[in-house]
């Protein structure tokens, strides 16, 4: 392949780092406001970690937006559903849960999530098909059916495992925390920071620098000359919403170990949190939906240490001061 | 000489509105076919339904051997159909360098056919890892011509592409797309700068009111000035 | 007509289903003696109100609003909460409804002013974020709302079962202070629909209309689209609250399952759906629909699912149980959706012979 | 003070694109302007410009002594800036007359009336009823909008302009994609509008026979810039819309 030396200077636009500098700079001044620097650490790798997950939860739907003008009001029903399936390994394996090894936690962990991620992804392909399929273009009726679908699925898991909050506890190997002198990092946000940057370094590296990638990204802009061009973008967007959803899915065991337990009405409140976060990011954008997802954990992780009583609101608080400063979010995507 | 590409009675709705009313063309193997007319007679829409983005509602579609009239895009353009939208439609997001990566269907970039761009468009060259979005009109029309010329393509689409370009861009298209010609494609091309028009067209349809309202040789149309006046509605006053 | 703001029914079998509906809500306590009955007649009223101002922002402007319960809930709680702390007098009445209304009222305007501008997406998600954080919050400010137990209260004299207006001997009825809240309840939510009526069939209602089929072109006719989807967007919250008072009265009490929760935003869809979208009528017959469904089909279900449970099929018990009563709902939500998104009213009036568009003359 | 609109160095850039480039002009009341040029020349953008759909990168636009470069569109339409588009741009599933109707209300500044029914305002009903028998549409008036023929839908965008009475009538294509027969209704219109000379008319339009017939002045956009400006008879003799409509000079492409 040609790599041509640009023989004049390049009109390279200006990168708008603002909303990157934004949570580094809330980091920043929180230091000051917290006092003791080890709470300050802890927080702010609460955070990320927390941050990790929720954007993994996002991604799908902010992708699926981008790509195709589709707002799965649903979503968050694959993030339960991923969940619950979690559980279905897990309880056979309560013995190799407990195990204190963690090649034995891990053995029962990784099919876990596999095949939490399958199964949410293939109701992904169901729920494209049946629900979205007929409304696209629509967006009042996509609010609605993807709404009706939401409930459905959310019903279904408490008549399939009933309403009661089904215990999901971390491996034992995963327990506890590494200290750093004085500074306490639990464990398991540790491997939650290393599974959402390797899943934002995955979904960086595929958009970026692969073929498939540059067609999403192609697609999020013009569709039909994606078409024009040769290439089946039916099927292109049916494998992003898959992909979406089985991430969707991740993000739930995840979640669901974080809180140790599982229950079917977490897709409501987690539902709420992605919104906000794709809100914040701007709708399509995956950067921002990063950069939103570490926001919000931020502020709730400090919000709650500082103000507790500010915390139940501080989202809406945040989402309030990011729209004033650009309406359609951090990083509007320009074709819509 | 066999036609490359063939429509018989197509029409075409486009919500309620039938803006196609029975067009029949033909576009001959390796010959630059021209599809001259006014704003608003049907010429966008006529590409764009070769194309598969908007459906006929009846009549036929033969490219080669082959119907398309009621295959889908993607499938359409595997036949080795390229096109040029009016829009130009550059990825702007992506890079130059992007752009043609994801237009060379098949494989990777063909340096030699790669050279063979730049000779026209040094722009592109030049500006090779820049985003699409920060060049010029021009050199997103030549982007957008070079999009569909990276893999040899047997039909070209192209929709008014010196249109809004400064008059020296005009004549780099020019040459460009005559050299295309000479490679062997077989182009229909939507034009409304007759002079362009004139330059590169060996046969003309003209369209009115989604109809074809006259077919023939372009270099009797180009000596053919009462003609020209009454298809086209445009004044040569100045010229006689 | 000029009741009716010029805009009948225009079918003859909407008109004799409505007419019917409402002389039935009418003479209930006559009809249909003990407290069921009339708990399911003042939950009519109160929903067919609740979701005719729904229909104002779906049907009429188009925008799909998730913090409807919020502004019910706000009605409700500021009701309660007035009775709960001033005691059961008319002062506390009035002011409960002096402060939930308007507060109502300004909260749908500054959600209004600020994501009306964009993308009726937006509006969506940000009513639907919002309405969560007042649901948390209204649920964590227990000692000013009583957290998940809510707030019962008394009502004043007049309204109480005890009072008896007219004793039995009279009319062989006997005419309690029960029985006038409820006609309380039925007037004042018919008022309410009848205003909604006339706001929609206004020259204001007309340019919702327009907004919602054409925003850029009413723009360009010199209409401030914001203001007029706000506007919208108040008076909605207005009567949403309006109703959360009645129901608040009715019930004498408020709280977290009765007027907050997100499954009565469920409902308030399917009833909107269900009777069909820009019709207000639709409302009346939505809520009667599922209310009467709701409250007679959900106790059929526990006895399908206990049979199903005792023939020893798998799955089935637990998908009949009448705790999956939303299951079913929002599988009917889907198919409605679907296959009959004009609703009950839009079918009855498409078959009725009328052919017109929008208003016939 | 008699009225006027001007734009002073309008332009606006999308992108690496200058769609509107410097364009100063002034149109005067009692006077039609023409503005020709060749398809992308930025004749719909400038439109947009004035009409406020768009928003200039700099310069300025003066409307009847004021500056209203940064209004937005619903109050320059409020000032009497009118508009017809060239997509057909109506409420779809309301009726004919309903759609004018609402153009009457928002001329007489009802914006917010909401407790009576809008039978009651007999007067927005009988105007709007008057200005669609002006446009031949009086017997479609309870139709959904919609079902109307491409040419009638045409007419209705006109209707709903009259119905704003504004001071500057903006056409952009008005007979675009109109069939022959339906053409002169339109044209008649217009002609009509010109009586009353303390209007401002600009029309944007491709077919040279009508600009003939109706402009006492034309002005020529050529790649966003400004390149003629004069009576009709000798803007179009000139040179240099020669080229702008039909190309590059024959000497240079030889």
């Amino acid at each position: 392949m040609t790599e041509l030396a640009a023989s004049d200077p390049l009109p390279k636009p200006k990168r708008d780092i603002a909303p990157i500098l934004l949570p580094i700079a809330l980091a920043l001044l929180m230091i000051p406001l917290i006092g003791s620097t080890s709470s300050w650490l802890t927080l702010t790798a609460a955070s990320l970690a927390m941050g990790m997950m929720i954007f993994i939860m996002a991604s799908g739907l902010t992708l699926v937006f981008g790509l195709m003008d589709v707002l799965n009001f649903g979503h968050g029903a694959f993030i339960a559903v991923g969940a619950y399936i979690a559980t279905l390994v897990f309880a056979p394996f309560a013995a190799s849960v407990q195990a204190d090894s963690l090649l034995v936690n891990l053995a029962v962990l990784a099919p876990a999530a596999l095949l939490s991620m399958a199964v949410s992804g293939a109701l992904g392909l169901v729920v494209e098909r049946v629900l979205i399929l007929p409304v696209y273009g629509q967006h009042l009726k996509q609010i609605l059916m993807t709404t009706g679908g939401l409930i459905v699925a959310e019903q279904t898991l408490y008549a399939l495992w009933g309403p009661q909050i089904i215990p999901m506890p971390l491996p034992a190997s995963l327990r506890g925390s590494f200290i750093l002198g004085d500074v306490a990092i639990a464990k398991y946000r540790v491997l939650a920071m290393f599974i959402g940057l390797a899943v934002f370094i995955a979904i960086q590296l595929v958009l970026n620098r692969t073929k498939l990638g540059l067609l999403i990204r192609a697609g999020v802009e013009n569709r039909e000359m994606v078409e024009a061009l040769g290439y089946r973008i039916r099927r292109l967007f049916l494998g992003v919403f898959m992909t979406g959803s089985a991430l969707a899915g991740l993000g739930g065991v995840m979640w669901a170990l974080y809180r140790e337990q599982v229950h079917a009405s977490m897709s409501d409140e987690l539902t709420v949190l992605i919104f906000v976060v794709v809100i914040i990011g701007g709708l399509g954008s995956i950067g921002g939906c990063f950069i939103g997802a570490i926001l919000v954990a931020m502020v709730a992780n400090y919000g709650g240490f500082l103000v507790p009583k500010l915390a139940l609101v501080s989202n809406i608080l945040l989402m309030v001061a990011i729209l004033m400063w650009r309406p359609r979010g951090l990083y509007a995507v320009t074709s819509r | 000489m066999t036609d490359l590409l063939k429509l018989s009675g197509v029409h075409t709705n486009i919500g309620r509105y039938h803006i196609l009313q029975g067009i029949d063309l033909a576009v001959p193997q390796g010959q630059v076919t021209m599809l001259l007319g006014r704003n608003g007679a049907g010429k966008t829409t006529t590409l764009r339904t070769i194309m598969g983005l908007w459906q006929a509602s009846s009549g036929e579609i033969t490219f080669g051997s082959e119907r398309i009239e009621s295959r889908a895009t993607p499938d359409i353009a595997r036949l080795g159909v390229g096109y040029v939208p009016e829009s130009m439609a550059v990825f702007s997001d992506l890079t130059v360098k992007e752009n043609l990566v994801l237009a060379a269907r098949d494989g990777p970039l063909d340096d030699t056919q790669l050279d063979w761009i730049f000779g026209f468009f040094p722009a592109l060259r030049r500006f090779w890892l820049s985003r699409a979005g920060s060049l010029s009109g021009g050199q997103k029309q030549m982007l957008s011509i070079a999009r569909a010329i990276i893999e040899p393509r047997k039909l070209l689409l192209i929709d008014e592409p010196t249109k809004g370009l400064a008059p020296a861009i005009v004549m780099a298209l020019i040459e460009c797309l005559k050299e295309i010609k000479r490679k062997g494609a077989t182009i229909l091309l939507v034009e409304q700068n007759f002079f362009a028009a004139r330059e590169l067209g060996d046969s003309v349809l003209v369209m009115d009111n989604g109809t074809i309202v006259h077919r023939g040789e372009m270099a009797d149309l180009a000596a053919d000035v009462p003609l020209q006046e009454r298809l086209l509605g445009l004044s040569l006053e100045a010229h006689q | 007509m000029m009741i009716l703001s010029g805009d009948p029914p225009r079918s003859r079998v909407l008109t004799l289903v409505l007419v019917v509906i409402i002389l039935a809500l009418a003479a209930t306590p006559f009809l249909f003696p003990g407290a069921k009955a009339l708990n399911v007649a003042a939950k009519i009223c109160v929903f067919a109100a609740l979701v005719a101002s729904y229909d104002l922002l779906l049907g009429y402007t188009g925008s799909v609003s998730f913090a409807h319960t919020m502004f019910y809930g706000i009605g409700s709680y500021a009701i309660a909460i007035a009775l709960y702390g001033m005691g059961p007098n008319w002062a506390a009445v009035a002011t409960g409804i002096v402060v939930g209304l308007p507060l109502a009222a300004l909260l749908a305007l500054a959600i209004g002013l600020f994501s009306l501008r964009v993308a009726a997406i937006f509006f969506a998600m940000i009513t639907l974020a919002v309405a969560s954080a007042f649901q948390v919050l209204a649920s964590q400010l227990s000692w000013l709302t009583g957290g998940e137990d809510g707030r019962s209260f008394q009502l004043p004299e007049l309204l109480r079962p005890g009072t008896v207006l007219i004793s039995k001997n009279m009319f062989g009825f006997e005419i309690n202070g029960r029985i006038l809240t409820f006609y309380l309840v039925f007037a004042v939510s018919a008022m309410m629909i009848l205003a909604l009526l006339r706001v929609v069939n206004s020259p204001f209602g007309r340019v919702l209309q327009a907004i919602r089929e054409n925003r850029f072109r009413a723009e360009a006719l010199g209409f401030r689209t914001v203001f007029h989807l706000t506007y919208a967007n108040c008076l909605a919250a207005l009567v949403a609250a309006g109703a959360g008072v009645l129901n608040a009265l009715w019930l004498r009490y408020a709280g977290p399952d009765t007027s907050l929760s997100f499954s009565i935003m469920l409902d308030i869809l399917l009833m909107v759906v269900i009777g069909g979208m820009g019709t207000i009528y639709g409302a009346i017959i939505g809520a009667t629909i599922f209310i009467l469904a709701q409250n007679y089909l959900q106790s059929l279900m526990g006895v399908a699912s206990k049979a199903a449970s005792e023939a020893g099929l798998p799955l089935l018990p637990g998908l009949l149980h009448p705790d999956r009563w939303l299951l079913w709902l929002g599988l009917l939500f889907i198919a409605s959706v679907y296959f009959f998104p004009s609703g009950v009213v839009g079918r009855l009036r498409h078959g009725g012979g009328d052919k017109g568009v929008g208003t016939s003359h | 003070m008699t009225l006027s609109l001007e734009t002073r160095d309008l332009t606006i850039r999308f992108g690496g694109h200058v769609a509107v480039n410097n364009v100063s002009c002034t149109f005067r009341p009692g006077e039609l302007t023409a503005i020709v040029g060749p398809n992308g020349a930025g004749k719909t953008t400038y439109f947009n410009l004035i009409s406020g759909q768009l928003r200039a990168s700099s310069g300025s636009i003066l409307f009847d002594g004021t500056d209203i470069t940064l209004q937005s569109a619903p109050l320059r339409t409020r000032a009497g800036l009118g508009r017809a588009f060239q997509l057909t741009n109506l409420f779809p599933n309301l009726t004919v007359e309903e759609n004018v109707r609402l153009a009457v209300q928002a001329a007489s500044g009802t914006h917010y009336d909401m407790l009576r029914p809008w039978m009651v305002r007999r007067d927005l009903v009988a105007r709007a009823d008057a200005i669609l028998d002006q446009v031949a549409l009086g017997n479609r008036r309870s139709v959904a909008a919609t079902t109307l023929s491409h040419g009638d839908q045409r007419k209705l965008e006109v209707a709903l302009m009259i119905a704003l009475e504004p001071k500057v009538f903006m056409f952009d294509e008005p007979t675009a994609g109109m069939s022959i027969d339906e053409v002169p209704v339109v044209l008649n219109l217009i002609a009509q509008l010109k009586q009353d000379k303390s209007k401002i008319i600009l029309l944007v339009e491709h077919k040279m026979d009508v600009v003939r017939s109706l402009a006492d002045r034309i002005i020529v956009l050529h790649n966003g810039q400004l390149v003629a400006d004069g009576q009709p008879a000798e803007v179009i003799a000139s040179p240099v819309v020669q080229e702008a409509y039909l190309g590059v000079a024959p000497k240079s492409a030889a």
